[in-house]
């Protein structure tokens, strides 16, 4: 028996010790993404733990089937990749946790909604799709999310701020990209508003 | 409101409907006296005029695109007309609507204008309006329906490690710290046990006593070239004196290779004596 | 074959059964413990859960070993349990996410090098020792710390409280004992100070 084990090819023994080193970066993504407060990019981890991409993906696939063996999963988001709670047990949480459950008014999910499918665009350029009057609130509620920011002015008169959304509201939203936004109705299909 | 439960068309497919006594009323009767605060109540669910137009057309199961215009401008008018001046703040953004509507009804009643201005039809515009609305109503009810943080979606949360072992790994201050905040210490003056007596320490005397010590010892740290008996003022006077020196490249700094820049104090100044060639 | 497996016993299977029931406790435990941002008693998880005393004793050790697959652990504190980076991912934490080391001022280091050097000491020793009244503010930043302590007292008016160093000081300092402080350099104020 002795000898047999000695008698492992040189090559196996390096894929155990190399499986091994992966189990070992695994858990230390793992302990990274628990400690950061925000998504952390492939180019980040890579960088912070010295991998190569093939090792990153390695340790990543690993990771993800420990965590299935949990409640939780690797989710990658715009901003990178995060640790969330498995959804088949988001109704569980939502009974527990009745008080987490936010509810968006309207006029917020209109207003957000003018601001990610028009980028950019003003409080005027709001108020005249809407053709109601935006209340500070909701732009303060949508700044405090940090899913919309500020950034260059239309060049008109007043040079009025220009509204876009952020990484942090495709996050939200579970956008990797705008584009995966839901497609803008066709006019057409509208017309039967009524459906 | 005790007799009047109005039922706030919030849901995109839930019945759009005034209910007075749980009955559904598809039209405000012109018979029946609805008071002003209900109807502004009922109306506040609506997200704007656009809002509102929208479920007339929608009432009136009208197509936007072809909607006939005239009914339900006076549909419109004759509810904006129940709002009494109490609600000006809520009439606002409605009675400006009223106005384009208004506009455009005495458009169409009177005999075509002839020329130019028909690059802007406002019936057009107002068709317009309401479908860039719809079409934002549409997705942002789509954005409510997809998984979101926190409603849908949840983050795991962990706590960090403990604290000691954080603590453990953190840079150690420098003990040295300490004997150099003591020397610090020891060059203020005693505010508490005496006046403080200003000596005049002359520039050039310093020149001479530190060229002279660095002469004879090589390098020293500025601490020892300093003049206890001279306070605070000598301090001062000396670092002049040693700046004057490295200007005259009489003596010149040593910085150790390990320090940055910014790590450079009287604490840890070096000169070094430099022979003239 | 299938004649066998109709002839396990029916306390196996129900044992079986049994198994698979805490691994699901287990896993939902996981998943209110990651959603709670406070730590969860056990009162509150066996009525959420609706479990006995012994199925969450059961889950819970299952979850922990569970985790000690990964890089977390389940911590019991004063107020509840609580999901936690295992210790020996601090080092790597703290190089990946450094935490800024703040400055001491002259005051406090003054103060905490005559309490160094000269303990056991009083308040007063140190007031007499740097010229200046001692802030009660640099004191309790002192102590907030945890690098100084009062022990014992001096048999003088009043019997003040005799100040010391601590081992968390030693620790901050990177110093092993007390004689490992740095040379005292000549300084007049501490050489004429006898107690």
């Amino acid at each position: 028996m002795a000898e047999n084990t000695n008698n492992i090819p040189k090559t196996t023994s390096a894929f155990l010790q190399n499986q091994q080193n992966l189990q070992l970066i695994s858990r230390q993504i793992e302990a990274l993404l628990h400690a950061s407060d925000a998504p952390l990019t492939e180019l980040f981890l890579k960088k912070q733990l010295s991998l190569t991409s093939l090792q990153l993906e390695q340790a990543l696939s690993i990771l993800q089937e420990r965590l299935s063996l949990g409640s939780l999963t690797l989710n990658k988001t715009a901003s990178g990749y995060r640790l969330q709670i498995a959804d088949n047990f988001s109704p569980l949480i939502q009974r527990v946790f009745p008080q987490r459950q936010e509810r968006l008014s309207q006029a917020l999910l209109e207003t957000l909604s003018v601001i990610a499918y028009k980028q950019p665009v003003t409080r005027g350029d709001i108020e005249q799709i809407r053709g109601v009057s935006l209340s500070s609130q909701i732009l303060r509620q949508l700044f405090d999310k940090g899913w919309i920011k500020e950034a260059g002015f239309k060049d008109t008169l007043g040079r009025p701020a220009l509204l876009h959304t952020t990484p942090l509201f495709l996050d939200a939203f579970g956008l990797r990209h705008l584009d995966e936004l839901p497609e803008l109705p066709d006019i057409q299909a509208l017309a039967q508003f009524n459906h | 409101m005790t007799n009047l439960a109005i039922k706030a068309p919030n849901q995109p497919d839930s019945d759009l409907a005034l209910r007075i006594y749980q009955t559904p009323i598809n039209k405000l009767p012109e018979d029946l006296y609805i008071p002003p605060q209900a109807f502004a109540i009922w109306l506040e669910q609506f997200e704007g005029p656009l809002d509102f137009l929208l479920y007339l057309v929608k009432k009136n199961n009208m197509d936007v695109t072809t909607m006939a215009i005239l009914p339900i401008t006076e549909q419109y008018l004759a509810y904006i007309n129940k709002l009494d001046s109490s609600h000006f703040e809520l009439a606002g953004d409605y009675l400006l609507m009223a106005s384009t509507l208004i506009a455009i009804k005495t458009a169409l009643l009177l005999p075509k204008p002839q020329v130019a201005n028909d690059d802007v039809d406002p019936k057009a515009e107002l068709i317009e309006r309401l479908e860039a609305y719809a079409q934002i109503k549409t997705v942002s009810a789509r954005l409510d329906n997809s998984a979101r943080l926190d409603r849908d979606v949840f983050l795991a949360l962990a706590s960090p490690p403990n604290q000691e072992s954080i603590n453990a790994c953190l840079p150690k201050f420098s003990p040295d710290l300490l004997t150099a905040s003591l020397l610090l210490m020891q060059q203020r003056p005693d505010y508490q046990l005496h006046s403080v007596k200003v000596d005049a320490v002359p520039l050039a005397e310093r020149i001479v006593s530190i060229s002279r010590q660095l002469q004879h010892a090589g390098s020293k740290s500025f601490f020892e070239l300093l003049d206890k008996s001279q306070g605070s003022l000598g301090v001062v006077v000396s670092f002049v004196a040693v700046l004057e020196l490295i200007k005259r490249q009489a003596v010149a700094l040593i910085t150790p290779h390990d320090l940055q820049d910014f790590d450079i104090q009287l604490s840890n100044l070096c000169l070094e004596w430099q022979p003239k060639s």
